[in-house]
């Protein structure tokens, strides 16, 4: 009993350290100035972590895909005046200074306004959806009603500087690939925004905190009240995923930049610390858009069993952030790119409409949330046979005439 | 077509200029692409991304090959013929010991026609591993199936050095036998290396061949009718990709293949998915012909102790030495007038004959599918170019 | 006061230069500038949920129709660039739209508008506004929605309709 | 059903992640400066000449300078320019020798022809494989100096090859000298001429080295000149 | 007299109204002169959200609302505005107005 209290109290301390930290540094100043102060020591923190993780998942992700690919990754790059190796955990900092210090190419052809415009307006729309997203309990930097409309209004925009770079460079390849985002942003903001409703509607809020607060509590005691542990919830997450694995350009919706067919494609003709700028607003998307899942759809900061409640939230949702991005690189590892007409087809075709019936499901869910003893089974029944019906259904659909072969031989 | 597309120097800004004023996009893929293997070209003619016209430019790579073969001794030429297709050098080199030993008349032992089918199938095993990881790469995986074809290359790369000294330069085979005797350990270490290559190839398949995006973006994509293939001279796994029965193996029944129980996987639809099916199976059965080969192995000399070294000077008259190379045909022709060098020279090129289609196979597809249709065919353009 | 200053003469310019300029491209960027600049109004008068919309629709959606519009409709890269055909054209537009621009502010200017309850902000959250678009403005709701779906149906016939004139198209070579 | 394929092929790829770690067939780089790869003892790359005497590497050539390997170089990468004077070998016997020897290492293409029609033995592959260069041309321009490596050197990277040409290389010097003294003996004894025939097939006799097929076992008397112009 | 934020509001909405009759107007191109409407519609919004925010109280958010529907009503009319400048662009080969003044395929 002792210890649970001793583990209460010091999980409520820990809780609230980032905002006591806060206070301690700013509670001294008069209530405007204040004001502005903390929410410039909360986006300088954020953009702080951010740009740390971002540093080091490029590193991570090259790690880890030179694991799967039975290689050590980069692992040389001293630290500087120490000549101590480390993992290469200094290669971050190196790629910066040589990114910064790289000769800046403009083309000749290019239009030079949108050319600088391009890379500054990626960030800028990646930076400005990070902001919204619940880190812990206490650690909102934006709080908006309609925090959702916010982060798929800012992180549409991202598609519009992907366009910018692909025309102002004045290369084919990059046209191409400004035609194909374009393409790849229409298909996918649909089912990426009808994937996140249900979850909207079952909290009865646009508000990112009460979405998570809606998903508190365990069932049965042991099973954490998240969507992604509901049938509805679950495909959702996986649409949503996916649909965010095309909104953040990732393998293997990687179409505007498929390096094998267009050379980099948007980014072709970018050099030096903008090329860098275009990688940093990559992360930051993919960061943005895996924060939103794990608040839509994987508890955001809530601890998945009771008992490790002392543990603070904001450290849970690192832990859920840092998988989910794993997952994004374990997956760019595997797969192979689609094709656009295939990218397409499979958005219009196939999650689209399920995320339309997904819909239907999480209704139905809501509605039977009073149901109870028996009836708890066929609530479960009917919702994964809503799921999984659909979607063997459409799958059928959409690889009928794509299927594994046998061959014959002549002897 | 603009005749200015074609000068090099400030083709490309013409190319550009030139591609805005119509509907079409002319892209001129290459010759620094990163998927067009090597430095070949694509000028690439576009509605949307759909291809109306395909122009194959290549000869970067152009090395004389064929004039310098008249120009050294029959030897000389060995050690050129592995830079032709530098993934499969010991095919190289036995096609052309082929056409100099008919040439010569040259008989070869028993030991060194096994050890030659060993190394051949080992060459087919390496090469079917690395396209399939390069067409791979090609459909955008982020490398991770060229690793791992590239990891099972080496150990094949490894066993040629320390059997010919040099990892793809093998220069291995001589008229009238093989240079260096393998060792029993080579054999052994052969052995091992034949009894794993199985369970990488199921490894490698379970990433790859039932995968949704690979079979969605290789299966009806790059068709290649049977009737065009033959017209075309196309042969090896893109020939039998389109059902054809056709295998020099069998055919020609050159050294000791007939003693091997082996069997030709033939595709139905020509496809990419079919010449990456064919080329796997096609492994399968390396794997069969090793294993027996090996088992069998005579002892023995490995050279035939009346060949001639220095001054090899066949007598006046004319061959054509082919094999079934992996990645078709390949075949040396060669016109001795009885002087120390051949007097004309001539090599069939498989990649470069089963490249003829490619405008053919492309046409009516996307950008994306003509990368992969590229890589399908299996090119090295140390050979197209020579 | 300021910042509707700021918002005003920002979107105010960004239009005006948009249609003003030669390239069509250029032109579609700013007035996507001009349309987040609503934004930032509505948002300045407190009515966040239209301002996200605005941004969603006009930012991520029309302006990327916008864009395919102007890419799929270009005959060559100095299409992009449209000049403004005739002065004559161009005056007559200048004169009636300075003739309503007058009107407008006349009327404007002398109607008796009464000065803002102090500090009454109207708030209306998402949730009202939920409530009251399925309360009482279902039927507007639900019409909008068929709006919608046959308006996406309409554009995509219309805009798939001449596929099969396009196939026959031969392909032109270069000029 | 759909996505099976898929989650096949990210197992196989957790499956190489997990194995990097702990299984050294899945973790197969080497990282090269700080770890030599091991090479097999046929490795080659650059030929070098081989000298019988470490101290005086020049003097103890084994190359006479027949130019064979200049005339059978596939892409002409060496330049032989033989001496004016004769001077002894390791065996003592008086031999015309390279005055100049080069290679281009930057033309070379280690084949390995140059050692195959070489009849002395005097020219065999090296293992070097770190040759980068600061200079495009002086410093892959190998002369006679540079080339020249000792026995003890080529023992030390072809040990088996090494032994068999020493073993070869003794047992004809051991023929070539009883056929001398048989020369001798003949000279002598004139009358005993017939026996003097009797002991010359003697290093004609099958040897067991895989370099055999090149004919002639022995080294035969060099006779460069005649078979001139076969190249040009 | 002092004029009142809503004065700015209404100055600011029917100048951009001006604006976007001008552009309609004056250009040609078929694109131009949608996006010309558009702005004018946008301007039509302004008006709405001034008078909710500024405007005597009535029923809470009617402007909101009317907004809205009018925003999904202008995407549709965008959607199907340059759908129809591609079929226009199709069988013309132009999207200049003038050249597609005839209503005849």
């Amino acid at each position: 009993m002792n210890a649970a209290l001793l583990f209460a109290t010091t999980g409520s301390v820990l809780e609230t350290l980032p905002v006591t930290l806060r206070d301690l540094v700013t509670g001294w100043l008069p209530e405007p100035l204040r004001w502005l102060v903390n929410s410039l020591v909360g986006v300088g923190t954020l953009l702080a972590v951010i740009g740390l993780l971002f540093a080091y998942l490029t590193l991570a992700e090259r790690k880890i895909l030179g694991r799967i690919q039975n290689r050590p990754g980069p692992n040389r790059t001293p630290i500087p005046f120490i000549n101590l190796r480390f993992f290469g955990l200094a290669q971050p900092f190196a790629d910066g200074v040589k990114a910064i210090t790289k000769e800046d190419v403009v083309p000749d052809g290019a239009d030079k306004v949108l050319h600088f415009l391009a890379p500054v307006a990626l960030l800028a729309f990646s930076i400005m959806t990070l902001g919204v997203i619940p880190y812990g309990r206490h650690l909102v930097l934006l709080e908006f009603d309609a925090a959702v409309l916010y982060f798929f209004a800012a992180g549409a925009a991202t598609e519009l500087a992907v366009f910018m770079a692909g025309w102002a460079s004045r290369n084919k390849y990059s046209l191409l690939a400004a035609m194909r985002a374009l393409a790849q942003l229409i298909s996918y903001e649909l089912p990426l925004l009808l994937s996140v409703v249900p979850a909207v509607m079952l909290a009865g809020s646009l508000a990112l905190p009460a979405i998570v607060e809606a998903q508190g509590g365990w069932s049965y005691g042991f099973l954490p009240q998240w969507h992604v542990f509901t049938p509805w919830g679950f495909a959702g997450f996986i649409i949503f995923f996916i649909s965010a694995l095309a909104e953040s350009n990732r393998s293997p919706f990687d179409l505007p930049e498929a390096e094998s067919e267009l050379i980099a494609g948007h980014l072709t003709e970018y050099s030096g610390f903008k090329y860098a700028l275009f990688f940093m607003a990559e992360y930051f998307g993919m960061c943005a858009l895996s924060g939103m899942g794990v608040t839509l759809f994987l508890g955001g900061w809530q601890a998945p069993l009771p008992f490790l409640e002392f543990i603070p939230s904001y450290v849970w949702f690192g832990v859920k952030l840092l998988s989910l991005l794993l997952v994004f690189i374990w997956i760019r590892a595997t797969f192979p790119r689609l094709r656009m007409d295939q990218l397409t087809r499979f958005a219009w075709k196939f999650l689209v409409p399920l995320a339309l019936i997904n819909l239907g499901t999480a209704a139905f869910w809501s509605l039977t949330a009073g149901w109870s003893g028996p009836l708890q089974f066929v609530r479960w029944a009917v919702a994964l046979a809503l799921v999984l019906v659909p979607f063997t259904l459409l799958g059928r659909r959409l690889s009928a005439g794509v299927a594994p072969r046998t061959y014959r031989y002549a002897t | 077509m603009n005749p200015e597309l074609l000068t090099p120097g400030g083709a490309n800004v013409r190319a550009v200029h030139d591609a805005f004023h119509g509907d079409l996009l002319e892209v001129s893929m290459g010759p620094h692409h990163p998927s067009t293997h090597g430095v070949f070209r694509m000028i690439v003619t576009l509605d949307g991304e759909r291809i109306v016209k395909l122009k194959p430019v290549f000869g970067y790579l152009h090395r004389n090959h064929e004039k310098l073969g008249e120009t050294v001794s029959y030897l000389g030429s060995m050690p050129y013929t592995d830079r032709l297709d530098y993934l499969s050098a010991m095919t190289n080199n036995w096609a052309y010991a082929i056409a100099v030993e008919k040439l010569a008349g040259q008989p070869v032992p028993e030991r060194a026609e096994y050890v030659r089918v060993i190394l051949a199938e080992l060459t087919r095993l390496l090469n079917h591993t690395c396209l399939a990881g390069f067409l791979m790469q090609d459909c955008g995986c982020s490398g991770t199936p060229l690793m791992y074809a590239f990891r099972e290359r080496e150990k094949i790369l490894d066993l040629f050095e320390s059997l010919s000294g040099s990892r793809m330069m093998c220069n291995y085979q001589r008229f009238g036998g093989c240079r260096v005797d393998p060792t029993p350990a080579w054999v052994d270490a052969t052995r091992t290396l034949v009894g794993n290559y199985g369970a990488f190839l199921d490894e490698f398949e379970a990433l790859l061949t039932g995968n949704e995006i690979i079979m969605a973006r290789t299966q009806g994509v790059g068709v290649l009718s049977a009737a065009l293939a033959i017209n075309a001279g196309v042969t090896g796994p893109m020939l039998r990709a389109t059902g054809v029965a056709s295998d020099l193996r069998k055919s020609d029944a050159y050294g000791v293949y007939p003693r091997f129980q082996f069997r030709v996987p033939l595709g139905a639809h020509g496809d990419v998915y079919d010449r990456y099916m064919v080329r796997v199976l096609e492994m399968r059965e390396s794997i069969r012909i090793l294993e027996q080969a090996l088992a069998g192995l005579p002892g023995g000399p490995i050279m035939d102790p009346k060949a001639k070294l220095r001054g090899f000077r066949p007598k006046a008259g004319e061959a054509y030495g082919r094999i079934e190379g992996p990645k078709g045909e390949i075949g040396f022709y060669l016109v001795s007038d009885g002087g120390p060098n051949p007097l004309r020279y001539r090599v069939r090129p498989p990649s470069f004959i089963n490249l003829t289609v490619l405008e053919d196979m492309c046409l009516g597809q996307t950008v994306a599918d003509a990368v992969i249709i590229l890589g399908s065919v299996d090119i090295v353009l140390g050979e197209v170019d020579r | 006061m300021i910042p509707l200053l700021l918002i005003a003469g920002l979107t105010l310019a960004t239009a005006a230069v948009a249609l003003a300029l030669r390239n069509l491209i250029h032109s579609a960027l700013l007035l996507i500038a001009s349309w987040a600049g609503i934004a930032a109004f509505y948002l300045w008068a407190g009515a966040e949920f239209v301002a996200f919309a605005q941004v969603l629709v006009y930012v991520g959606a029309v302006s990327m129709v916008v864009l395919f519009a102007v890419l799929l409709t270009r005959r060559s890269r100095d299409d992009i660039s449209v000049a403004i055909d005739s002065p004559a054209r161009g005056i007559a537009a200048l004169l009636t739209g300075g003739a309503v621009l007058g009107v407008l502010f006349g009327a404007v200017i002398s109607s008796p508008l009464g000065a803002p309850a102090a500090g009454a902000r109207p708030s209306l959250s998402v949730k009202e506004l939920g409530l009251q678009l399925m309360g009482p403005h279902a039927a507007a709701l639900l019409i909008v929605g068929v709006l919608l779906t046959v308006a996406l149906l309409g554009a995509v016939v219309i805009a798939a309709g001449d596929r099969t004139d396009a196939a026959e198209r031969k392909p032109e070579g270069n000029p | 059903m759909l996505g099976s394929g898929l989650l096949q092929g990210l197992a196989v790829t957790a499956k190489n992640f997990v194995g990097s770690f702990h299984d050294p067939a899945r973790y197969t780089t080497v990282e090269y400066p700080e770890v030599k790869p091991a090479l097999p003892e046929a490795y080659r790359n650059f030929p070098f000449l081989v000298s019988e005497n470490a101290t005086d590497p020049m003097g103890t050539l084994r190359c006479v300078a027949c130019q064979i390997c200049e005339k059978e170089c596939p892409p002409q990468c060496i330049y032989i320019e033989k001496s004016k004077d004769k001077k002894p070998d390791a065996a003592g016997k008086p031999q015309i020798y390279p005055a100049i020897f080069a290679i281009d290492t930057s033309v070379c293409m280690s084949c390995q022809i140059c050692v195959e029609v070489c009849p002395f033995d005097a020219i065999k592959m090296d293992q070097v494989f770190e040759i980068a260069t600061t200079t495009r041309f002086e410093a892959l321009l190998l002369n006679r100096e540079q080339l020249a490596k000792p026995n003890s050197y080529y023992h030390g990277i072809h040990p088996t090859e090494a032994a068999e040409v020493d073993a070869r290389l003794a047992a004809d010097r051991k023929a070539a000298e009883e056929k001398a003294q048989a020369a001798a003996a003949a000279k002598a004894a004139a009358a005993a001429a017939a026996a003097a025939k009797a002991a010359s097939p003697a290093p004609k006799a099958p040897d067991e080295s895989r370099r055999s097929p090149q004919g002639e076992g022995g080294p035969p008397t060099p006779k460069p000149q005649s078979e001139r112009g076969a190249v040009s | 007299m002092t004029y009142s934020p809503l004065h700015l509001c209404l100055l600011f909405s029917s100048a951009l109204f001006c604006i976007g009759l001008i552009g309609a107007l004056a250009r040609s191109n078929t694109i131009l002169v949608l996006l010309g409407v558009e702005l004018m519609l946008n301007a039509a919004n302004l008006n709405f959200i001034a008078f909710w925010r500024y405007g005597p109280p009535t029923a809470p958010g009617t402007g909101v609302i009317f907004v809205i529907f009018a925003i999904a009503v202008a995407a549709a009319e965008a959607a199907v505005g340059l759908a129809l400048v591609i079929a226009v662009y199709r069988h013309h080969r132009s999207i200049r107005l003038q050249d597609a003044n005839q209503l005849k395929g």
